[in-house]
């Protein structure tokens, strides 16, 4: 694509593009607000944002399209999915609204403005048309830097400034300085017996001869699952896979056979409750 | 010469400051540096007497201008002087029983420890007066005219201690305030009809202007009066005011402050001539103010106020023939003088009386005093003579020639003023017969006090008889030397004016029926009070006793109709400045309240909420742009 | 380019209000005389202020003009006439006897906190409004004006709000939160106003395109700038609400009872006798110069509402128990006098009303300060706890009377003249506003004196018997007022000298020729 | 074609964005969202650029993009540091905004 092609016309080819991947663009934007995990979203957003990249260089910035890629889609929407490893890449949104109203809101006032937004510009008159030849005659870069460390400089300078902040801040934020002496393991152990629980280790997760997956919890006596045993992290993200109902219901199968065998009464069984959720 | 004219008020005004100022140090001198500047002013003022005296009688005006004292575009008010023949005779009887009663009250307040503060009142007192005599525009006149009621308000309080003297203080100053009322009302009426208020060119331009404008100046400057020289309806104030020490109900309450309303009157001679219907009220409050109180008079038992009702009554003559015009001018400022001798000398009588008997002011508890304070006895008695018209005394030819120019007011009129003056004489007579029996004749009647001291009746010091003997002498002579060969007449003629008054029936006839009257009244007075004993515990009366008493019920009017009417409506309107014009204000406090009340659960603080409402707010706005654009 | 002096007299005290903050916790005494210092040198810059204005000369003197806002043409724009100097004087003379009166006022805050320096604030908050007030008198540019007419509430509202009065019947408790309530509505009330006022200023510039005074006063003469009737009234209702509140006039005027009762006396005085008088200097200066028309349609009302304060104002202090809320309640009928003297149209009204402003200043001072010295020795408010301190504080009892006697307008003294010019003022031209307000100086010596009567006069209280007489530091607040009431009230030429051609410009400006008198006009 | 396509596209991007800031929870997710919006008014400057014929809205776009990955860096920080102390990555777990 050459650039006087760019700046003047809009070629059949660009039109053909535009279609094939504003469509593509269209789709990943609406995917990334629909997809129920974040990962999803995440990979939906950069391919949109590729997408964004291509119409950049067919219009004319070269530079800011490969930009896009390389510090976009490249570095940020890399960050993106670090963090979202960090908080539990499988954690799944419930898409259930909880705030009255604000789903209807929401899409009322996407849909307003939107209308509004395209009606806007269709009102405008932007008839007239100058195309990038002369602007990028020294090519893209040149111009751009021309720009930059003549008319912008300040503003250049204090984005300068701006970054290092933000990388401070960053740090700032999330290091977490160790302001006591780590606890020795004797010391840990005297404040288990102070606090009065736990005594011994933590019960391992997995039900023997069936599921030994750090996701899934040990079961109680009475087959209820127990929390406790799942690693800290997991249960934060909410990623306990739980299989007791599987085995209550083993349970109860042998119950039954059981009390069939020995014909006994209906109410004399043992009730079988689920005591986590009823301490919940 | 003129510049001795500021001096004159210099003098007592430098006592005043320097007494009020000076702190205890001067406690021991304070009395007789007042004594020495009041008489020092006395002095100049008789300089300045013999000055005027040496000069024709059509030129002894003189002025003296100071400063410029108010100046603002249209209205310029100056610090300017007038002395002339009616200035000057204020002058003299200002300053000069002003220092016989400061000489009184050396030995008078002997015992007091604030007496130097008594004496910075009384030099305040002095300077005041003689700026309101002395003043040549109304404005300044009405700074003497407000400077008196000061002086007077911290006179009549000066006992603060005692709660009846502080309300007393406190009525008089606010019953004067309602007569300063009319006094400013009349200045503006002035500014907006003359453009000025300085006597000269006011009086210059009376001719041009319309009878009602004056007539409304007119009573204006009657209402002044009426609450200086306590007339009625303003006349409530005066026996209260007899709550303040003796020497200054003889200077203030009986001399000088009162009559200011008389030299108001005289004063505005001009306006009044010019509005006769003005002149009709005049007379009718000067008539109506003498029976008024001579009738308090005769009814009261203590002896202050019963003088008090006195000094209302003869005011009355001094303002009903004011009122009468040109006819009654001179004679109305004559009466004023004699009035000021033998009053003053009275009072001072009283108060020497008071002073020998443990400043017991009830004459039921007195009797039989001739034989213990005789100096006393034979002034107040030249002074009750006096003041009754005996023959020959100042009082005689005064209050002769007033009801003389009532009768000579003509037509019914005339007979209906000149009748009350009579009646008036009547009366005075019978109740100051009252008050010389109670006092000086028959048996003593006086108790141990509650701490169970018996008086000691004993004549007063040297300091309190000479001035009342110098006043004796007043009071006798006085009217005889004003009166020989018209010489009064003659000396005031070229500032108010004459016109010979012609009564329907000769001035002898007038004169014989007043002596008849007199003698009805002191000899009814002697059949009650000298043929019989008197109680000690006053009789329960007639109900106009009783009435006469409380004041003929005024008090109680205003006590019922302004002050509990002014308590409702002070209380009525707090209460409605807090709970009406507060309350709106916090009503709609409270309602802007309950609204964001209602308004802050739209905030259930949810980010994504707030979020809404911005997008939903760059929408409208975004909305409105393209509104505005399509418009 | 010649000193900038008007600058000097708001900068000096500015620059002391951050010293003086700054002074350690430590050194409190240094703090007040710094202070003090501050406050006397703001005062010789303010007498060579008069001293350097020409009565006789151009409308605005001593200005100042430097750009500021340039997009909306807000400049910094400095200028005094007459009526300026005057107010700007009586401020100056003022502030050094406030802060002599507080001396003592907030040491009783002190507590134990190092960081705590309530001394060091209350004097640095006091030379604040001293900056602000003094600015606002000089600003001939509306919205530099309005900045300082509005940022003159924040440190009244720590005044009033952190230092009120100790009283010992209630607890600390109580008080303080009547106190907090006091702040809020004066804050409230004054913030209503100046919102109101901020639409009508901007209201302005849209139709004048500038913000500054003497050019759209200029514009309006020669006609280039003309405004709707509408629009002019509707303007002139904005600044004069806003103006109204401040002054205070009725129905308006319920903040400063609860203000002037929670404040201590100097703060209160503050209030009423400086604060305030913003209020009535700028109807003066701004509503009858910018809207002419529209302040004589209003007139009318505006006299009526005057009318009410007057009265009202006096009898509701007739009816007061506590002896600030009576002062406060007197001064209300006070305004009233000033607004009925502005708007009379008249010079004698307008003339009378500016003296009135300078006159009533020092009275209300000196009879407020005597009574903040007398509520400090009982500890109440309540006329009702005391009786007979004139026999053991003579001195104390003597200045109360005079100040009283200058409320009560008494002549020979400051307000008399300025009250009495008002009163002719508006007789000339509405007779019968005039005889009614004439009731007002009834009124006033009916309170005066039964607050008099009630407090010095009779027996003596047991709980007054051991009262101190005024001690020498207080004879210094009350001294020099009364010797400047006494000689204001004898020889007022001075300062009317310097009003009277600003009045007569104003009155020009409003198109009003006095009434001629009856007799002249006759011929 | 004409290239006010691109504005329209932009547009509509820039909507889908915003409501998915709206209806998400998910703290990420909602900042993914915001990048969307931040991306829509890129292709909006630089087709603006194009019909204006100068750089100055490739510039603009181009510090959007700084300032947007300094946005991000402290954003993500932040999302960080609130999942340690909350355990949550959802934004609707606390109204701390309530009064």
């Amino acid at each position: 694509m050459s650039p006087q092609l760019a700046a003047y016309t809009t070629s059949t080819g660009e039109a053909f593009q535009f279609w094939v991947l504003g469509t593509v663009a269209v789709i990943g934007a609406l995917c990334t607000v629909f997809m129920k995990k974040a990962v999803h979203s995440a990979l939906c957003l950069a391919g949109t944002m590729i997408v964004l990249a291509v119409f950049y260089l067919a219009n004319g910035a070269y530079f800011l399209g490969i930009v896009q890629i390389v510090v976009y889609t490249g570095a940020i929407m890399m960050l993106f999915l670090f963090v979202v490893m960090l908080v539990g890449v499988t954690a799944a949104d419930s898409l259930k609204e909880t705030i009255k109203g604000q789903r209807w809101l929401a899409l009322v006032c996407g849909l307003g403005f939107g209308v509004l937004l395209l009606a806007g510009i269709a009102n405008a008159s932007l008839k007239d048309f100058n195309g990038l030849g002369r602007a990028n005659a020294n090519g893209n870069v040149e111009g751009l830097a021309a720009l930059i460390f003549t008319k912008y400089v300040f503003a250049f300078e204090i984005t300068g400034v701006l970054l290092i902040t933000a990388a401070v801040g960053a740090m700032v934020l999330t290091h977490r300085e160790r302001t006591e002496r780590a606890k020795t393991q004797r010391e840990l152990a005297e404040q288990r017996v102070r606090e009065g629980k736990h005594l011994p280790p933590l019960p391992a997760p997995g039900v023997y001869a069936r599921h030994n997956a750090v996701d899934i919890a040990g079961l109680l006596p009475d087959g209820t699952p127990s929390e406790l045993t799942v690693n800290k992290t997991l249960r934060d993200r909410g990623q306990i896979r739980d299989v007791s109902d599987e085995a209550i219901a083993d349970l109860k199968a042998l119950e039954q056979r059981a009390a069939e065998r020995l014909e006994r009464a209906e109410d004399e069984r043992p009730a079988l409750k689920r005591t986590e959720e009823a301490s919940k | 010469m003129e510049n001795l004219i500021a001096l004159l008020i210099a003098a007592p005004l430098l006592g005043a400051a320097v007494l009020l100022c000076g702190g205890r140090r001067l406690d021991a001198v304070g009395h007789w540096i007042g004594t020495l500047l009041a008489g020092l002013s006395f002095v100049f003022g008789a300089l300045l007497f013999a000055d005027m005296l040496g000069k024709a009688a059509d030129h002894r005006t003189v002025t003296q201008h100071l400063f410029s004292w108010i100046p603002v575009s249209g209205f310029q008010a100056d610090v300017t002087f007038r002395l002339d023949q009616l200035s000057m005779t204020f002058v003299l009887l200002i300053t000069g029983v002003g220092s016989l009663i400061h000489l009184y009250s050396v030995g008078y307040m002997e015992h007091d420890e604030r007496r130097r503060r008594f004496f910075g009142y009384l030099n305040l007192f002095l300077a005041a007066m003689l700026l309101l005599v002395l003043a040549d525009n109304y404005l300044l006149l009405y700074v003497g005219w407000e400077g008196v009621g000061l002086a007077s308000y911290l006179l009549i309080g000066f006992w603060q201690h005692k709660p009846s003297a502080a309300t007393a203080a406190k009525k008089a100053f606010l019953v004067n305030r309602v007569g300063d009322m009319g006094l400013s009302i009349a200045i503006m009426l002035m500014f907006t009809t003359f453009g000025t208020f300085a006597f000269g060119p006011v009086f210059a331009d009376v001719s041009g202007t319309g009878e009602g404008k004056l007539t409304a100046i007119a009573l204006m400057l009657l209402l002044a009066a009426c609450g200086k020289s306590a007339q009625v309806p303003l006349q409530s104030w005066l026996g209260d005011a007899m709550e303040g020490p003796t020497p200054v109900s003889a200077l203030i309450h009986a001399a000088t402050m009162v009559t200011a309303g008389v030299y108001l009157i005289v004063r505005s001679g001009a306006v009044f001539n010019a509005a006769p219907d003005a002149q009709l009220v005049v007379t009718v409050v000067g008539a109506v103010t003498l029976l008024f109180g001579a009738i308090v008079g005769c009814a009261k038992d203590d002896i202050k106020k019963a003088l008090a009702g006195s000094t209302m009554s003869q005011i009355g003559y001094m303002v009903l023939a004011a009122g009468l015009g040109p006819i009654g001018y001179v004679f109305a400022i004559m009466h004023l003088v004699t009035h000021g001798f033998f009053k003053a000398g009275l009072f001072l009588g009283a108060g020497s009386v008071m002073h020998g008997m443990n400043d017991e002011v009830d004459m039921r508890k007195y009797g039989g005093l001739r034989k213990y304070m005789p100096v006393t006895f034979v002034t107040f008695g030249l002074g009750y003579l006096a003041i009754i018209g005996f023959p020959g005394l100042s009082g005689f030819f005064s209050k002769d020639k007033i009801i003389e120019a009532a009768f000579a007011k003509g037509g019914t009129e005339g007979w209906i003023l000149g009748g009350a003056a009579l009646l008036g004489a009547a009366i005075t007579a019978y109740y100051m017969t009252r008050v010389m029996i109670m006092t000086f004749f028959g048996e003593k009647r006086w108790q141990p006090d509650e701490h169970g001291h018996e008086p000691h009746p004993h004549e007063s010091p040297k300091s309190m008889t000479i001035p009342m003997i110098v006043l004796a002498f007043g009071s006798v002579f006085a009217g005889g030397l004003f009166s020989f060969g018209d010489r009064f007449l003659h000396w005031l003629e070229p500032v108010t004016g004459h016109q010979e008054g012609h009564p329907p029936v000769s001035a002898a006839v007038v004169t014989g029926a007043t002596l008849v009257v007199l003698l009805v009244g002191a000899g009814i007075a002697y059949v009650q009070y000298g043929r019989r004993p008197v109680p000690v515990v006053a009789p329960r009366g007639s109900l106009l006793t009783r009435a006469a008493r409380r004041d003929l019920l005024q008090d109680d009017f205003n006590h019922v109709v302004l002050v509990r009417g002014g308590e409702h409506l002070t209380r009525s309107l707090v209460y409605m400045d807090h709970t009406v014009v507060d309350g709106v204000v916090n009503g709609t406090a409270a309602s802007v309240g309950g609204l964001s009340g209602r308004l802050r659960r739209l905030q259930n603080g949810y980010a994504r909420s707030y979020a809404v409402s911005m997008f939903g707010g760059a929408a409208v706005l975004v909305a409105l742009t393209l509104l505005m654009r399509a418009v | 380019m010649s000193f900038p002096l008007l600058t000097a007299t708001v900068v000096l005290p500015a620059v002391g209000a951050i010293a003086t903050a700054a002074v350690p916790a430590a050194q409190r005494t240094a703090a007040k005389w710094l202070a003090l210092v501050v406050s006397l040198a703001t005062l010789v810059l303010a007498a060579l202020v008069v001293v350097r204005f020409e009565p006789g000369g151009s409308r605005y003197q001593l200005t100042e003009s430097h750009a500021w806002i340039k997009d909306f043409g807000v400049r910094y724009e400095l200028g005094v006439d007459g009526i300026a100097v005057a107010l700007l004087a009586l401020t100056a003379l003022l502030i050094p006897f406030v802060i002599l009166a507080g001396w003592h006022d907030a040491d009783t805050l002190e507590t134990g906190s190092r960081r705590w320096r309530p001394t060091q604030g209350f004097f640095a908050l006091i030379l604040a409004v001293e900056a602000m007030v003094i600015l606002s008198f000089e600003a001939t540019d509306v919205f530099l004006f309005y900045i300082f007419f509005e940022a003159m509430l924040i440190p009244m509202y720590f005044l009033i709000g952190g230092f009120g009065d100790r009283a010992h019947e209630h607890g600390e408790k109580v008080a303080s939160t009547q106190r907090s309530y006091a702040a809020v509505k004066f804050l409230l009330y004054n913030l209503v106003g100046g919102l109101i006022m901020l639409a009508a200023v901007i209201g302005l510039y849209v139709q004048a395109g500038t913000f500054s005074l003497p050019e759209i006063v200029q514009a309006r003469a020669n006609g280039s700038l003309h405004m709707a009737t509408g629009t002019e009234r509707w303007l002139f209702l904005g600044f004069f609400f806003a103006f109204a509140v401040k002054a205070p006039l009725w129905p308006v005027h319920t903040w400063l009872p609860n203000a002037m009762g929670e404040a201590t006396a100097p703060v209160a005085v503050l209030i009423t006798a400086v604060v305030d008088k913003v209020g009535t200097f700028a109807m003066l200066r701004f509503c009858l110069q910018l809207f002419p028309e529209a302040s004589k349609w209003a007139t009318p009302v505006i006299l009526v509402l005057a009318l009410i304060s007057i009265v009202y104002g006096a009898l509701l202090a007739v009816g007061q128990r506590d002896i600030k809320r009576l002062v406060a309640y007197a001064s209300i009928s006070h305004f009233g006098f000033i607004i009925m003297g502005i708007f009379a149209m008249t010079s004698q009204g307008q003339s009378g009303a500016t003296l009135y402003m300078v006159n009533h200043g020092i009275s209300t001072a000196a009879l407020m300060l005597v009574a903040g010295f007398l509520i400090s020795r009982r500890g109440s408010r309540l006329i009702a706890d005391y009786g007979g301190v004139q026999k053991v504080a003579p001195v104390l009892a003597g200045t109360f009377l005079i100040g009283g006697l200058a409320t009560l307008s008494l002549p020979g003294l400051a307000p008399f003249v300025s009250e009495f010019l008002v009163l002719v003022g508006t007789f000339a031209r509405h007779p019968v506003i005039g005889i009614i307000a004439t009731f007002g100086i009834v009124l006033a010596a009916l309170y005066t004196l039964v607050l008099y009567q009630r407090t010095m006069t009779g027996p003596v209280k047991p709980e007054v018997a051991e009262m101190p007489d005024l001690r020498v530091r207080e004879v210094l607040v009350v001294a020099p007022l009364i010797v400047l009431l006494i000689f204001l009230g004898v020889y007022p030429k001075p300062v009317a000298d310097i009003v009277n051609p600003a009045v007569k410009q104003t009155m020009s400006d409003v198109h009003q020729t006095d009434p001629k008198p009856e007799v002249e006009a006759a011929k | 074609m004409n290239p006010v396509n691109y504005l329209y596209l932009a547009a509509l991007l820039f909507t889908i964005g915003a409501t998915g800031v709206l209806i998400r929870r998910n703290a990420i997710v909602v900042f993914m969202c915001v990048e969307l919006m931040l991306n829509a008014c890129n292709l909006a400057f630089v087709t603006f650029s194009r019909m204006h014929g100068n750089l100055d809205g490739q510039i603009i776009a181009f510090f959007t993009m700084v300032v947007a990955a300094a946005e991000v860096v402290v954003g993500l920080a932040i999302i960080v540091s609130l999942f340690r102390t909350r355990h949550s990555a959802s934004v609707d777990d606390a109204s701390l905004m309530k009064l």
